[in-house]
């Protein structure tokens, strides 16, 4: 039998294991064999994180009631200076038990669904490598000990994120978008840096549970301050700026629609499930310090949260490509969870909002992976991305129609699908602590219920079915299987006890139904599928005219509140043309040409003066004549 | 300064005669006359270490072997040059200073 | 004035006189005349002060070696009437500025300095003395710079005789 | 006469004897300069290997004549130099007309060195340096149908006799305010008073001008530039080394009293070399040329090692002065056979040597690395060891101005390893045939210049002699 | 173990290859030669390990000394410390990817090898050498193997760069050589020797004016702002050997050299002129990177992120704390290895394509697909990811950086923070544009890397990967050097 810390080594050793192996035999091994090693590999992994997961929160986590973080691994990776040092090391506590859960959950489904969706690709190989590298580093991310380490899986995971979003390299746009993930997030990366580099210092540990010790129990030791800010403060916001980042919260959200250029099945598993939390599980990682030493940063971070929550809502509305409409509602989804940290404070009940916000970030994992899947595979059979091009779908894939609509159901928050439960309670914290947040939450709700079912009418209903593309069925039992099991998964995972196991203090958080309470943002929810049904069941030209009425406003929305302009003039027209171009030019013709100068100038000096050189021989003798006198002059009047 | 002729009216004119050959070499045109200037030069000098020798060191004979010496040194010397002048006017046909100005800069 | 006086001063305008006219004067033969004159003029001076060897000496190898030597150079180079080409008047100018200029603080500096004799008594200056002197190798003897100025003479012979030597017009 | 005079005069009576030699040589019979020329080169090497034995310190003459070690060593130095001469230039010599008279002259040079570094009194100075100085004017001389070689030795003897004028008027007023011509006496008649100083000022000015020292350095590049290479090589490496050491004997023994004025002399002097030498070096297209500024600026890094403190300074300079025959000597030697061979002294006729040629560009690239002081040649330790002795007096500024020199003389030394190796030649360059005491000659430079830095104890012993 | 092996192994190397006509020969004796240098330094690792285990900690290790010029103070005197052996195992890595990249030379194949061997015979005499005028000697050895790699063999403005290049590192000399000829005379005891100096306490005065010169004089070498101009053209024109060599071992000189002789003889220096160097070190970071991001051929843009990634090493030093130095030591291993792969790759692409202008190529993945993985990895590296040499260099510089309590050095860090997105931007355009993207028509029949090209790749791919997967080791080694070096610093 094995250990406990060799079972947890294997959770991320096996994909890394998977990682090095594909991606090294990449050429040798054929496509199909490759798929199936993955996933094989990708389910032994499963099995231990949830051997594990399980094990921890029923077996061997919970000390005296709360439940302990342990560390089962440690491993002494580089010191950097006395009290700093960056361990490799397994932190297992409810919420990287959870993480650990959902990722390898996610990503098993992934595999499998991946085995059909990319059987006709030619380098599937490279694509399970790359997925492994990815399920690898997000393991990591989730179990890191010590928060440099989880800065060093962050990045993996931004790279294999930025791989698999460039996966079909030769696309430009896939390029593009690649690019423009990795450097957003890296900008935001650097925030979380210095974040970390001031927590370390102040803190003077890199280890989180040092780390959360010393901020917890000693508050007021924090000595610097910049700009009038304590340096913990500025610490925290830094690091919430990296978290942002991977969240795609706004304004940092802009690479996040772009990497819908990758594979689907990648969007569902990166873009959806799991990187893109990271953010949350970051501030979850460190809540108890947010919570009690900076508790006005944590309301901030709470309205960044609800207006990322409402304004990618808003621009969900407006888009027509079905994953681009996904992706925003991700970045709303993760605007919820943001607003639900927000809300929360550290213990107890005033811990509702945190265990609120991870119990979204799970249900959310499900029916997110599993509305991406369907997109999938709706566009494997339509072979475009584009609204216009679907409708009518309803009887030709009858289980895709089925779990979709399970899947925007859920993240409508109607009873009694899983995104209700953990709206619920989110809606519920909100309203308990703030309600400028709260109000704005619920107004979302209610614009959530309203794309989403645009985009199901859209899909499914709309036009009069039409028989294209009738060369292949819905999928096979590969693709179909994820589904039907995240869609049983996000039809009961609302039922999970959730705040026994998870909350900010670790005692078992029991949490009460309030009936009352929910019916405002149900109601709200069905009032915007009500919406959505009036418009988009059948094709009519009222959408048209309602758009037309609403003008600027829909075009703003429509243009993404042209966030991405600003970027871009930001970035090419400021920065390239006022600091790169400027930098390059004084490289070249200042610095260089002064160096240049300096020698021509050398060689013209010699030209000038050769006219001594007369070739006379009176003329030399009269400056020898010179020179004497000279020489006698100075030596007896001046150094004499 | 007396009227009796001593140490120093020699010195003025030795001085005199140096700086007279000095004005030849530098404005002859003809490499022949900067050689007269030469001996000029040289001869003054011999004023200047016989003075010395009669009027301050008679107790020993330096400056008289110094100028005998010095004037067989002219003499080599002027024998040299005016070789080398008759092989350049061999090869100009001219004794003009500026014959000699090809090398230059 | 004495007549030593007298006669002193007149070598000295000889000299200096002669010397002026040999480096001005733009015929070349004059020149060399003049020229004859002030080293003549040198020799007076020498005889004036008791020098009489030196002064033999300045006679036999300036007037009678030098001078000649470059009259015969003028006569082998130089068509005799013809006049030396005048130098530019700047640069005759600027170097009789630098000339004078050096001659004046040059004569400054002598006059500044007061020379301090030697107090021990003077040596009868003696062709024999001379003579006994420049063989010895002993404390005094110039029996080294002699030997050297002999190599030195050989020297100049040889080059003389390579740098002059008419070469065979077809080898 | 006794042995003493037979031992110290040792060096001197063997430069006697050769001269002798071949005079009788010269008046008895004609013998073709193929074969004269190996005997030459033979006699030279014994006159070297002579200098190894019997080298006892002592003074003839009443002190006129001084020799010690030191002296010993350079005279060995510069025999060596001239033994590399004869073989370096072996194809030259070959055509020379007068191949018997032009050695006869160079060895009374040589002799008129020797003299002049054991000299004991301003007489034997003044005459050796003259000795030193003619028969060079009439050896320039020795093209006799070439325009330039005339001019060169014209210009060199008229502003030789020049120089020695102010010489001798320096002379006679340091005669005239202490009464005596002798070394020892000298420094202790001092008294600085003006009149001294300006006779001490005309007799560095002497010294400046031999070894061309801006503003007296105006000669120097033309007869360079005009006289045969052997002769340019000669002047250059000899005559160059002889007057430093002389100049380090007449500032650091005779005129010790006025180290005051000497140094601020002494460091003018330096910044206007250097400048002015490495200015001029590098627009110069004729190799000779270049070589002569080169060598005007290397004189400048010399003066800066004499500001320094004694002992270590005349290491630092003899030392230089060995490492400079092979580097400067190695230079001549490739130009001259190329020269020979293109009948183009000017450096674009060494573009494209290394493809055909890869012997003689080693040697001229070593050469010019060395000559700019960078390792592994000797150079750089001859010149490290120069700035280091005059470090130990000087201030940053002038040592920061001095190093940055070497910048600008790599500069140019560079040029001229870039033509070798990185150009193409303008017309396709054969193989040069080189004579084969020519080649042995660029051999032992190559290899003295490699060597005689890095083995140390070459540097130990001159410093054990100072 | 007798260090001086570490000089007699390429100087007989060197000395062979003169003596070899067949070309083929020529290019294995230089890589045999090379590769037991290689395993010499891992020897000497392991050597080193048991001697501290031994006699514990000590300044330095197998020390020899000979006197060489006695009379003025001068000896060889060798040994090495942690920095030093990590030093010489990067320049063992680097000189045996260099001779494998430069298998195909055809031009003058013997003096190619010869220099090659010859460079690498500088640095490793510099990395070991305890005496100032040996250290000397040993950094000026290399300019004329400098010279003529970029004169002979290079590419483009060959004749101007290699100009450029041997003046401005000869200006840095000229520094170095007062500097060092202060220190000898008003140190207070006549010496060149660094055991010696170290002991010594340099006058305040005479080490305000000779820190400078020092630290600009090695400053010139590793990129210092704004003496920073001979690294493009040189590294550029360079063959591809050359411009390994250039950027991976020959830039680390001035930075080892910065560190060993500036910094450590000089405390108060170092101190006085902290910020300066900071500040400057900071703008080559800044400025560089965003130079970086205007070029448009692949061989400036790395040359200019070598400016950039040079000043991490020089801002490190001015950072005065421990880890810092550790860092910049770190930086330099790992700058070395992974830029000496850029230029590698760089060089297997032109070699193929014929052209380093980014957008003339594209797409390369397709056909060269080793080579262009190779590219993004290193690349990658470039930009301080996790797992390679990059990160754990520039994350060490950034915490020992961070120590340092004052309001200057944090504002330098943030900003060097922020030249890691700049790095990220111009490394991915070019990768983007490079490997990524429609493969052109005229380069579908590309072939890949070839035996000698991946052995190269692999070697240094592999020090690579080694630093940024486990740095423990490597620190391990260094740590106790620097922290010897601190100790002199803070000593009041």
């Amino acid at each position: 039998m094995m250990t406990l810390q060799q079972m947890i080594l294997l959770i991320p050793g096996i994909p890394l294991f998977a990682f090095l192996m594909l991606g090294l035999f990449s050429k040798k091994i054929p496509g199909n064999y490759a798929a199936t090693a993955g996933t094989i590999l990708m389910g032994v992994t499963t099995v231990l994180s949830c051997f594990v997961a399980f094990g921890y929160f029923t077996a061997f986590g919970k000390i005296d009631g709360i439940y302990q973080p342990m560390i089962p691994f440690l491993y002494h990776w580089l010191p950097l200076t006395d009290l700093l040092e960056i361990n490799m090391g397994i932190l297992l506590d409810p919420i990287s038990a959870l993480m650990l859960f959902v990722v390898s959950f996610i990503s098993l489904m992934v595999h499998i669904y991946s085995m059909a969706y990319m059987k006709d690709e030619s380098r599937i190989a490279v694509y399970y490598a790359f997925l492994s590298l990815f399920t690898f580093a997000m393991l990591g991310l989730v179990m890191a000990s010590n928060i440099f380490q989880l800065y060093i899986f962050w990045e993996l995971v931004g790279l294999s994120s930025f791989l698999l979003i460039g996966f079909y390299y030769q696309k430009p746009a896939a390029v593009r978008a690649a690019k423009k993930a990795f450097i957003v997030t890296r900008f935001a990366d650097l925030g979380m840096l210095i974040g970390i580099l001031i927590i370390s210092y102040e803190g003077k540990s890199l280890d989180f549970i040092s780390l959360i010790d010393h901020f917890t129990n000693s508050p007021q030791q924090i000595s610097g301050t910049f700009l009038g800010i304590a340096s913990l403060q500025w610490a925290l916001a830094l690091i919430f700026i990296g978290g942002a980042g991977k969240s795609a919260l706004f304004p940092l959200h802009i690479w996040l629609p772009d990497a819908m250029e990758g594979p689907t099945p990648v969007s569902a598993l990166i873009h959806a499930a799991t990187m893109v939390v990271a953010g949350v599980f970051l501030i979850a990682r460190l809540f108890p310090v947010y919570a009690i030493a900076a508790p006005v940063l944590l309301e901030g971070i709470g309205y960044v949260g609800a207006l990322t929550a409402l304004f990618a809502a808003i621009i969900a509305c407006t888009q027509t490509d079905i994953k681009r409409i996904l992706a925003y509602s991700t970045m709303s989804q993760i605007g919820y969870m943001i607003l639900a940290l927000g809300v929360a404070g550290y213990g107890a009940e005033s811990g509702l909002g945190f265990t609120a916000s991870l119990f979204h970030l799970f249900t959310h994992a499900l029916f997110k992976a599993l509305l991406f899947l369907c997109a999938g595979a709706i566009i494997h059979y339509v072979h475009s991305n584009e609204m216009r091009d679907m409708g009518g779908l309803k009887k030709l894939m009858p289980i895709t129609h089925l779990c979709f609509l399970i899947g925007c159901l859920a993240i409508a928050g109607i009873p009694p699908f899983a995104g209700f439960f953990s709206k619920e309670e989110m809606l519920f914290a909100a309203y308990q602590h703030n309600r400028i947040i709260y109000f704005v939450s619920l107004f979302t709700a209610g614009l959530t219920a309203f794309y989403m079912f645009r985009l199901y009418f859209s899909i499914f209903w709309n036009k009069p079915f039409q028989q294209h593309h009738s060369h292949h069925g819905e999928g096979g039992p590969a693709m179909m299987l994820p589904l039907i099991v995240l869609g049983i998964g996000s039809v009961s995972a609302g039922f999970i006890p959730f705040g026994k196991w998870v909350s900010s203090d670790g005692r078992p958080l029991i949490s009460h139904f309030h009936l009352s309470f929910s019916i405002l943002p149900v109601l709200l929810s069905l009032a915007g599928i009500a919406i959505a049904a009036f418009y988009f069941f059948k094709k009519k030209e009222t959408v048209e005219t309602t758009v037309n009425a609403m003008g600027g406003l829909f075009r703003v929305a429509k243009g993404k509140f042209y966030i991405d302009e600003i970027y871009q003039f930001v970035t090419k027209k400021i920065i390239f043309n006022f600091i790169a171009k400027p930098a390059a030019w004084i490289d070249k013709n200042l610095i260089d040409g002064l160096v240049n100068a300096m020698g021509n100038s050398t060689v013209s000096l010699s030209n000038h003066i050769k006219g001594i050189q007369s070739g006379k021989i009176q003329m030399y003798a009269g400056i020898f004549l010179i020179g004497v006198i000279g020489l006698a002059i100075l030596a007896i009047y001046y150094w004499n | 300064m007396t009227l009796e002729p001593g140490l120093y009216h020699l010195l003025t004119i030795s001085t005199g005669l140096f700086f007279i050959g000095v004005y030849g070499f530098l404005t002859r045109k003809n490499l022949v006359t900067m050689l007269m200037s030469i001996e000029l030069i040289l001869n003054s000098v011999n004023l200047n270490f016989i003075a010395f020798n009669k009027y301050l060191w008679p107790h020993r004979l330096d400056g008289v072997f110094f100028t005998l010496f010095v004037i067989a040194i002219a003499a080599a010397e002027a024998a040299v040059a005016i070789s080398i002048v008759i092989n350049i006017y061999r090869n100009n046909r001219s004794i003009n200073v500026e014959q000699t100005e090809e090398m230059k800069y | 004035m004495t007549g030593n006086q007298i006669i002193f001063y007149l070598l000295a305008l000889l000299t200096l006189g002669s010397a002026v006219l040999a480096v001005s004067t733009r015929h070349i033969f004059r020149a060399a005349v003049f020229l004859l004159f002030a080293l003549m003029g040198m020799a007076g001076l020498f005889f004036w002060m008791n020098y009489a060897f030196i002064a033999a000496v300045q006679i036999v190898v300036y007037v009678g070696g030098i001078t000649v030597l470059i009259i015969f150079s003028i006569f082998l180079t130089q068509e005799t009437g013809e006049k030396l080409p005048q130098q530019l008047w700047s640069r005759r100018f600027i170097a009789a500025l630098a000339s004078f200029c050096a001659l004046a603080f040059t004569l400054t500096q002598i006059f500044q300095h007061t020379f301090n004799a030697s107090k021990q008594t003077a040596i009868e200056v003696s062709v024999q003395q001379i003579g006994l002197q420049m063989l010895g190798t002993n404390q005094y003897g110039y029996a080294l710079p002699f030997e050297l100025i002999s190599i030195l003479l050989l020297a100049a012979m040889i080059g003389c005789i390579v740098i002059a030597i008419r070469l065979k017009p077809t080898s | 006469m006794s042995l003493e005079y037979l031992i110290l005069l040792k060096a001197e009576l063997q430069i006697c004897l050769l001269i002798f030699f071949l005079l009788l040589l010269k008046i008895t019979r004609t013998i073709p300069n193929e074969k004269l020329l190996p005997l030459i080169q033979l006699l030279l090497l014994a006159n070297f290997v002579g200098g190894f034995f019997y080298n006892q310190s002592g003074d003839l003459f009443d002190g006129m004549f001084v020799s010690n070690t030191l002296i010993h060593l350079q005279k060995h130095i510069l025999n060596l130099a001239v033994y590399f001469i004869s073989l370096l230039f072996s194809g030259w010599f070959r055509r020379c007309l007068h191949l018997t008279e032009f050695f006869v002259l160079m060895l009374s040079a040589l002799l008129g060195m020797y003299f002049l570094l054991s000299s004991g009194n301003l007489l034997i100075f003044y005459l050796s340096l003259e000795l030193a100085t003619i028969p060079i004017a009439a050896m320039a001389n020795f093209e006799l149908t070439r325009k330039r070689s005339a001019e060169a030795a014209m210009k060199l003897i008229s502003s030789a006799a020049f120089s020695s004028g102010i010489l001798l008027f320096g002379i006679s007023l340091i005669y005239g305010t202490t009464g005596s011509i002798r070394f020892p006496e000298i420094p202790l008649l001092l008294d600085g008073s003006a009149l001294q100083v300006m006779a001490f000022v005309f007799l560095v000015t002497a010294f400046a001008f031999k070894l061309s020292i801006v503003p007296f350095h105006l000669w120097t590049a033309d007869v360079y530039e005009g006289s045969p290479a052997a002769v340019t090589a000669f002047l250059s490496v000899v005559s160059k080394g002889v007057i430093a050491f002389a100049f380090l004997t007449i500032l650091y023994k005779v005129f010790q009293p006025f180290n005051g004025i000497w140094y601020p002399i002494l460091l003018l002097l330096s910044i206007l070399t250097i400048v002015a030498g490495n200015l001029f070096a590098l627009r110069q297209q004729n190799m000779k040329r270049f070589l002569a500024f080169s060598s005007i600026a290397q004189v400048g890094f010399i003066l800066v090692a004499m500001m320094g403190k004694s002992p270590e300074s005349i290491t630092a300079i003899t030392y230089f002065v060995l490492i400079y025959v092979f580097s400067n000597l190695a230079a001549f030697g490739v130009m001259e056979i190329v020269a020979q061979h293109t009948g183009n002294e000017n450096r674009n006729a060494l573009k494209g040597l290394y493809k055909t040629n890869p012997l003689l560009s080693w040697v001229l690239a070593l050469a010019m690395f060395s000559l700019a002081g960078i390792p592994p040649t000797a150079g750089f330790f001859g010149k490290l060891f120069l700035i280091t002795a005059g470090a130990s007096t000087a201030s940053y500024g002038f040592i920061i101005f001095v190093a940055l020199n070497l910048v600008v003389s790599l500069y140019y030394y560079l040029l001229v390893v870039k033509n070798i190796f990185m150009d193409d030649a303008i017309e396709p360059l054969e193989k040069i045939p080189i004579f084969g005491s020519a080649k042995l000659g660029l051999v032992l430079c190559a290899a003295g210049i490699l060597l005689v830095g890095i083995f140390s104890w070459i540097y130990d012993y001159i410093a054990a002699q100072v | 173990m007798n260090v001086s092996l570490f000089l007699w192994v390429p100087l007989a190397t060197a000395l062979l290859l003169l003596l070899i006509r067949n070309i083929h020969l020529v290019r294995v004796v230089a890589l045999i030669g090379s590769v037991i240098q290689a395993f010499l330094c891992i020897f000497l690792y392991f050597m080193y390990l048991k001697e501290r285990a031994r006699i514990g900690d000590a300044f330095m290790y197998f020390e020899q000394q000979f006197n060489w010029f006695p009379s003025l103070g001068i000896s060889y005197h060798v040994g090495v410390d942690g920095i030093s052996i990590a030093m010489m195992l990067l320049t063992s890595f680097v000189v045996i990817a260099g001779v494998l990249m430069s298998w195909r030379v055809e031009k003058m194949t013997r003096e190619f090898f010869f220099l090659l061997i010859l460079l690498s015979l500088g640095a490793y005499g510099f990395f070991l050498s305890l005496d100032l005028f040996l250290l000397f000697f040993f950094l000026e050895v290399a300019v004329i193997p400098k010279y003529l790699l970029i004169g002979i063999w290079g590419s483009g403005n060959r004749k101007y760069s290699a100009n450029k290049l041997a003046l401005m590192l000869m200006m840095g000399s000229a520094l170095i050589l007062v500097g060092i000829l202060g220190l000898y005379f008003l140190s207070g005891k006549p010496g060149f020797d660094i055991t010696q100096l170290k002991a010594t306490d340099v006058p305040e005065k005479v080490q305000q004016v000779c820190f400078p010169l020092l630290f600009i004089g090695f400053g010139v070498f590793t990129a210092l702002f704004p003496f920073h101009t001979w690294v493009p053209d040189g590294h550029s024109s360079a063959p591809t050997a050359g411009s390994m060599f250039l950027a991976g071992i020959s830039m680390k000189l001035g930075g080892y050299g910065c560190l060993r002789v500036a910094c450590f003889l000089l405390p108060a220096g170092a101190k006085a002129f902290a910020e300066p160097i900071i500040i400057l070190s900071t703008i080559a970071i800044i400025y560089g990177a965003f130079a970086t991001m205007m070029q448009k051929d692949l061989k400036y843009l790395n040359a200019y992120s070598s400016i950039s990634h040079c000043g991490f090493v020089l801002l490190g030093l001015g950072m005065l704390t421990q880890t810092a130095y550790t860092g910049a030591v770190l930086q330099m291993v790992s700058h070395g290895l992974m830029t000496a792969l850029f230029f590698a790759v760089i060089g297997m692409i032109y070699e193929r394509t014929h052209t380093r202008t980014i957008s003339e190529m594209g797409g390369l993945l397709k056909v060269m697909p080793m080579a262009s993985v190779l590219l993004i990895i290193v690349g990658m590296c470039s930009l301080g990811l996790p797992g390679l040499s990059g990160f754990v260099a520039e994350m060490t510089i950034f915490t020992g950086a961070w120590q340092n309590n004052t309001i200057l050095p944090r504002v330098a860090t943030v900003l060097a923070c922020m030249s890691i997105v700049v790095t990220a931007v111009y490394i991915l355009r070019a990768v983007g544009s490079v490997v990524m993207g429609p493969l052109k028509e005229k380069y579908q029949s590309l072939t890949d890397m070839v035996w000698y090209e991946k052995w190269a790749a692999f070697v240094l791919l592999l020090g690579i990967l080694i630093m940024g997967v486990a740095p423990g080791w490597l620190v391990a080694l260094i740590k106790p050097a620097t922290q010897l070096i601190m100790q002199k610093i803070q000593q009041p």
